[in-house]
């Protein structure tokens, strides 16, 4: 869809971001309307909105954008997509800022690199999600005091059988590792 | 009607009401569900926040395990249908990513084809393909003056052009009224419930939360249905939280709709998973179901 | 650009009303795509006798696109949908010869389609340039009975080409 | 005996000769190619002295065809052939090939795009050879025009027309002429009254002696060509008879059917089973709406018919069918507004007060449902305050990619009026102004000044789920406000919806009638975007007002005068030419299949089953060539696209290939650069 003249044109962030989500050359058309901001459940706490990242990755402002909480305020709800007057992946572009911001440790004043790392350990050891452990190694390292307040919560699914102690483990698991460590090679990503 | 079935990881344990009275109800309408054999997790959101790549090729490998006499999944997940419909989409669409996704498949001796499955919700699957008909030829148990409120959530009518309208679904809608319950207005039914921003951050978490409890206790809304694990849990699990930090004192029962559906087809409460909730939904539907057929 | 890349030679027949004037709105955008398409101007994409499809690749070309007005926009009311019929059966007829079907191709775009037309072109230059040459004329120089045969085969056909409604 | 060719290649300023080494292709073309006797490059060849240059060497070096490499034939094709016509050579004989948009402005690659522009004059000079001089054809123009839509571009076109003499005939679909314009209560930038400044000029034309009016009818079928087409209407059955109905309006008084009025009401207030659309209407004449009516619901009533002083009232009566001859055809068809029930987010259908746009000029309107006053749909309650949402459907590839064009400015109007009679807020959402004809800036400035708050973002949501009390019972805005770059709550009492302004559902459907064809959007396409955008690429038909894309008021007068003086050009010169590109049969190849006979779109091929071959009707043909294509005995020529002519254009765009293969086309003893 983007002309030619762009290939060599442009901030180089902006650049990195096409490279990174696939439909990112799509940024390029944003009338900067407000659609996404107005339509995000998070909107109203967003250091940025969506909008206004676009506009600072157009000014190449790279570490201003990689540092700001926006992405991880992302909650993947697709309004913004679905509304988008030119049909910007704008999620995925929030992916795709995450990505580049826990590759690079940019992150600020979120735990939230924390968790997803924590629950993809998780995945890549047993194949399958394991929610007492993901919360107990979560918090465990993350925030002990939350642990504390999360008790009466946990409890009362505990009571109700809806979270198991041990973790179940897919039966051909040395299959996914495989796969998973194939993907890192051709994806070039160590975790 | 045979279908392979990605049950998914909060089925097994968090939502296994969910998975107990999706089995029940399937049984019942004649649908086959055939789990996917060894099926691994879909990553939700997380695998997408750290490594592309990985995070379709974990997904894809349940597309690849399906068996290949079948060509329809049903996940009663939001995000694992989602996962898996995106997977299967963005290899459509990008042969060069399909190729490197097939690479890291044939690491472990597998394949998928792009278009091979169709990636379908539950609520499509029992509203198009089981319809009107079928379902009011089941109903022992008339939901008459039960209020429910609809609560569709975001991943399963966003943002792929899906079987629903993604601003103001109505399938769920549709399939209560034909069980005879009394679907009420439910402006914010595809906003969000926050997803894990539990994890991340609470105040704003819970102000989520508080929007759906706060809009289904102004339209006196008996109960609210799910379709999502993770709507289920943030509504039921943070319910009393919710109430403990803006003061309030919510208490609606948050079932999900296959749930309720057993209730109308008169199945077995238990088999059906009831009393796993937190806000118990028992007391509520004894109280506005006149002759409830079923025992407790 | 000096480099071995093979660039096809592909002919492109235009109708006059949508597709040339598609071309020519991608000129005044100033969009830019391959230069390998050489185009010929015909009234209708209905005008295009197989006969002209294969005598093209027959003379070197190693493919031939066809461009008319989007289906039900035909400016002689449906002749494109008869253009559309003939494609079925020219690429029927090059797998016969045993030649790659791809090598021909039909697209539709307005008047106002300069961008798509544009894209159609780049993506079947790129296609085409897969397939490598046809090197027909090598063929047909150890053959020179080859396009007569082929003619013939096209004039054979050309009755079922068209079926009356 | 060999033609002698001279081959013209154009520099276009720099335009070509930026991208294309033109003094080469010239050279080359000289040297290289068969029969060509003079090849030379111009700075300008469309300029005066280029053409001399042509019609010089036709004279001086006895050329027997002419090859112009430059731009597109659509810009330039007659010029040359003038230019050949002038020297004495018959125009068909001259050849066009276009360099500048096939070549110069499309590559990247000087090298290449000189190679290609080599291609194409190749091929030009191979198949200029085979062309044979041909004679146009005269056609007299009718006088009479047919106009199809009565708005306001329609109107304009006729009144120009029917003053100057000629006679019109005005089709219109709905019961009267007047067109969106007479919904509207004011226009902007000077507010002044639509409907004062529009029935005059309805009523002149429902009594201009040159005007033929049909309203509640519909084009059905266009035959012929410029000059002499026939044009099939229909015209729906009103049950009353035009020739005895007074207009006195007892039957709509006494009938006892009510229905909401979904058409010129834009559902806001109500009609009468019979029925003339608003006071004004030209004509007066009622019409029954058969959907309503009680005496075609169950066979009861006829109080209309009883009660009709003049016995005007016709249950039996049947829709006509009226054939009209005309010269010229102007379409003027408009446009329909968005759906705004396709944005559920913002509420229209479900949440009671919003509004469409339409439903809120019928409501200002003193003439409409609410007597002009604005109030909730409750019909009583003012709103204590308004939003005003922009680009609903525009600006929007969801729906539409387009710019409305008029939105910002009935906006502003809007915002004017709530502020002049209410004491609402007045919010508008928008994402960017457009306030760009005359005075209209000025009245955006004059709005700031009244006090309404202008918000710059586009409106993600409008919903009723309050979160806060203060919220409670309210539309709530949910916005990002741009300019702040904050998420904004605001909350308001009444919302209303600036909806896409878009082609008319049936426009493809009547310009496949026509001939014409439309942009992806819908809208009809112009000749030419700047210096034609009146005609239409169909001689004879042309194009005003809005079906040709979104505009105001003024221009869609603008359009409709401009297409009129384009028609009375037509009948004033009283004859037309038309292309000899035309097929033709020869008698003694034709096995009379009758293969071509039903492939003809315009039945122009008849088939004499005395002598057992089929003949084309020279006047109908409209020289597509799909039956040259399919004629299986090779029976069927297209003149200027013969065979023949093609497969010589054919070798000579591949003349690299050909000459590769033993060097077709190429001169003796002439060196060939690569």
């Amino acid at each position: 869809m983007v002309g030619t003249t762009l290939e060599l044109r442009g901030s180089p962030f902006l650049h990195e971001i096409i490279q990174e989500v696939p439909g990112g050359e799509r940024i390029v058309r944003c009338l900067q309307c407000g659609t996404c901001g107005g339509s995000c459940p998070n909107g109203a706490d967003m250091q940025y909105t969506p909008r206004t990242i676009f506009a600072m990755i157009a000014a190449n402002q790279r570490e201003k954008v990689l540092k700001a909480n926006t992405m991880w305020f992302c909650v993947s709800c697709y309004f913004c997509v679905s509304r988008c007057p030119q049909k910007i992946p704008i999620t995925d572009i929030m992916y795709g800022l995450k990505r580049i911001a826990i590759r690079e440790r940019m992150y600020q004043d979120t735990d939230a690199p924390a968790l997803a790392k924590t629950f993809t350990d998780l995945l890549d050891k047993y194949g399958r999600s394991f929610e007492l452990g993901l919360a107990s190694r979560y918090y465990l390292f993350n925030r002990p005091i939350a642990m504390l307040k999360m008790g009466p919560m946990g409890l009362s699914m505990f009571t109700r059988g809806r979270m198991s102690l041990v973790p179940t483990k897919i039966k051909n698991i040395e299959q996914l590792q495989s796969i998973i460590r194939k993907a890192r090679e051709l994806g070039g990503t160590q975790q | 009607m045979k279908y392979a079935y990605y049950p998914g990881c909060s089925l097994e344990c968090s939502s296994a009401a969910y998975d107990m009275s999706v089995r029940a109800v399937a049984d019942l309408l004649g649908i086959e569900l055939r789990e996917i054999d060894d099926w691994n997790c879909c990553g939700a959101t997380e695998y997408f926040s750290q490594d592309e790549l990985t995070a379709c090729a974990v997904i894809a490998r349940n597309l690849a395990l399906i068996e290949p006499q079948l060509d329809q999944v049903v996940a009663p997940c939001a995000a694992c249908y989602l996962n898996l419909r995106k997977v299967d989409s963005l290899m459509k669409e990008d042969p060069a990513l399909a190729d490197k996704i097939n690479q890291c498949l044939a690491a472990g001796r597998l394949h998928y084809d792009p278009g091979r499955v169709r990636v379908r919700h539950l609520l499509d699957l029992i509203h198009t393909d089981i319809g009107e008909t079928a379902i009011k030829d089941k109903v022992v148990q008339p939901l008459t003056g039960l209020r429910v409120a609809c609560y569709y959530g975001c991943q399963i009518v966003r943002p792929y052009d899906g079987f629903d309208n993604p601003e103001q679904p109505v399938k769920l809608d549709e399939l209560m009224t034909w069980v005879g319950a009394e679907v009420v207005d439910f402006p914010v039914k595809a906003h969000c419930c926050g997803g894990h921003m539990t994890q991340i951050s609470e105040p704003q978490a819970f102000e989520l939360i508080r929007r759906l409890l706060h809009n289904a206790a102004e339209y006196r809304a008996d109960l609210i249905l799910c379709m999502c694990p993770m709507c289920q849990l943030n509504l039921d699990a943070y319910q009393n939280r919710v109430n403990s930090f803006f003061g309030t004192n919510y208490q609606i029962p948050i079932i999900f709709f296959t749930q309720l559906l057993g209730v109308a087809f008169g199945l077995d409460w238990k088999k059906l998973g009831f009393g796993k909730e937190i806000v118990p939904a028992e007391p509520v539907l004894r109280k506005k179901l006149t002759a409830p057929a079923a025992t407790a | 650009m000096a480099n071995d890349t093979f660039e096809p030679k592909i002919v492109g027949f235009l109708c006059n009303w949508c597709s040339y004037r598609a071309a020519d709105l991608a000129g005044t955008a100033r969009i830019k795509y391959s230069p390998n398409v050489r185009i010929i101007r015909v009234m209708c994409s209905g005008r295009v006798d197989p006969t002209f499809v294969l005598k093209a690749l027959a003379l070197g070309a190693d493919g031939v696109m066809i461009a008319g007005c989007h289906p039900g926009e035909c400016h002689y009311i449906e002749q494109n949908y008869k253009a559309m019929r003939r494609y079925y059966m020219l690429k029927h007829m090059l797998r016969a010869l045993g030649l790659e079907e791809d090598r021909i191709r039909l697209v539709w775009a307005s008047a106002a389609e300069g961008q798509q037309l544009a894209e159609h072109i780049d993506k079947f230059v790129e296609d085409v340039r897969k397939l490598g040459p046809l090197n027909w004329p090598a063929n047909w120089q150890e053959n020179g009975e080859r396009l007569h045969a082929v003619e013939a085969i096209a004039k054979e056909h050309e009755e079922s080409l068209e079926v009356l409604p | 005996m060999a033609e002698r060719v001279g081959v013209y290649v154009c520099h276009c300023g720099s335009n070509i000769a930026g991208m294309v080494d033109v003094e080469e292709v010239a050279r080359w073309a000289g040297a290289n190619l068969k029969d060509v006797v003079v090849a030379r490059d111009y700075k300008f060849m469309c300029s005066s002295l280029g053409q001399a240059m042509i019609e010089e060497d036709i004279k001086k070096e006895g050329l027997t065809r002419v090859v112009v490499a430059a731009c597109s034939p659509h810009l330039h094709e007659k010029t040359f052939r003038r230019a050949c016509e002038n020297a004495g050579l018959n125009p068909y004989l001259c050849q066009m090939t276009n360099i500048r948009e096939h070549v110069s402005w499309v590559s990247k690659d000087r090298a290449k795009a000189t190679e290609k522009a080599r291609a194409l004059v190749a091929a030009a000079v191979e198949r200029v050879k085979h062309q044979a001089p041909l004679e146009p054809f005269f056609v007299k123009v009718n006088p009479a025009t047919l106009v199809i839509g009565g708005g306001i571009a329609g109107l304009q076109a006729t009144l120009e027309l029917a003053d100057a003499g000629y006679p019109v005939y005005l089709v219109e679909r709905t019961p009267s002429i007047g067109g969106h314009m007479a919904q509207f209560d004011k226009t902007f930038p000077t507010l002044d009254c639509s409907a004062c400044i529009l029935t005059p000029k309805m009523s002149e034309a429902g009594q201009h002696p040159n005007v033929t009016l049909f309203t509640y009818a519909e084009v059905e079928e266009v035959s012929g060509s410029v000059g002499h087409f026939r044009v099939k209407i229909r015209k729906k059955a009103r049950y009353v008879e035009e020739d005895k109905c007074t207009g006195c309006g007892i039957c709509v008084e006494k009938c006892p059917r009510k229905v909401v009025d979904h058409d010129f009401e834009a559902g806001l207030g109500y009609r009468k089973a019979i029925y003339t659309p608003f006071p004004q209407a030209v004509p007066r004449i009622p019409v029954i709406d058969v959907e309503s009516c009680i005496w075609f619901e169950r066979q009861k009533c006829r109080a209309c018919e009883k009660l009709c002083p003049t016995g005007a009232i016709n249950f039996d009566q049947k829709d006509e069918e009226i054939t009209l001859d005309v010269g010229n055809i102007i379409v003027a068809t408009g446009w329909k507004m968005f759906d705004c029930k396709k944005i559920p987010q913002y509420g229209y259908g479900r949440l009671a007060n919003v509004f469409t746009a339409l439903e809120f000029e019928r409501m200002c309107n003193a003439a409409g449902p609410t007597g002009g006053k604005i109030v909730l749909r409750d019909g009583k309650t003012e709103p204590q305050s308004v939003a005003i949402i922009h680009c609903v459907g525009s600006r929007d590839s969801n729906h539409n990619e387009y710019c409305s064009g008029i939105c910002c400015m009935a906006a502003l109007k809007f915002g004017h009026l709530v502020l002049e009679k209410t004491k609402a807020e007045v919010y508008s959402f928008y994402i960017d102004m457009r306030t760009n004809q005359k005075g209209y800036e000025e009245f955006y400035h004059r709005l700031l000044e009244e006090g309404m708050h202008f918000v710059r973002g586009k409106v993600a949501e409008v919903t009723d789920a309050a979160r806060r009390p203060e919220e409670a019972g309210k539309l709530i805005i949910q916005v990002e406000d741009t300019l702040m770059g904050k998420q904004r709550r605001i909350p308001v009492d009444m919302v209303i919806l600036m909806g896409a302004l878009e082609p008319q559902a049936d426009a493809k459907e009547l310009g496949l009638k026509l001939g014409i064809s439309c942009s992806m959007a819908g809208w009809y396409t112009e000749r030419h975007p700047k210096l034609d955008p009146v005609a239409t690429m169909t001689d004879g038909i042309f194009v005003a007002g809005v079906c040709q894309g979104p505009k105001d008021i003024p221009a869609s007068v603008a359009q409709g005068a401009a297409a009129a003086a384009r028609v009375m050009a037509m009948i004033t010169k009283g004859d037309v030419m038309i292309e000899p590109v035309v097929a033709s049969i020869i008698e003694e190849k034709c096995s009379g299949c009758r293969i071509c006979n039903n492939l003809c779109p315009y039945n122009a091929i008849e088939y004499d089953a005395e002598k057992q071959v089929s003949r084309v009707i020279t006047a109908m043909c409209k020289g597509c060539g799909t039956c040259v294509a399919a004629c299986p005995a090779g029976a069927i020529t297209g003149a200027h696209f013969s065979n023949e002519q093609v497969f010589a254009e054919i070798e000579g765009i591949l003349w690299d290939a050909v000459h590769g293969n033993g060097g077709a086309g190429v001169k003796e003893g002439q060196p060939v650069s690569a």
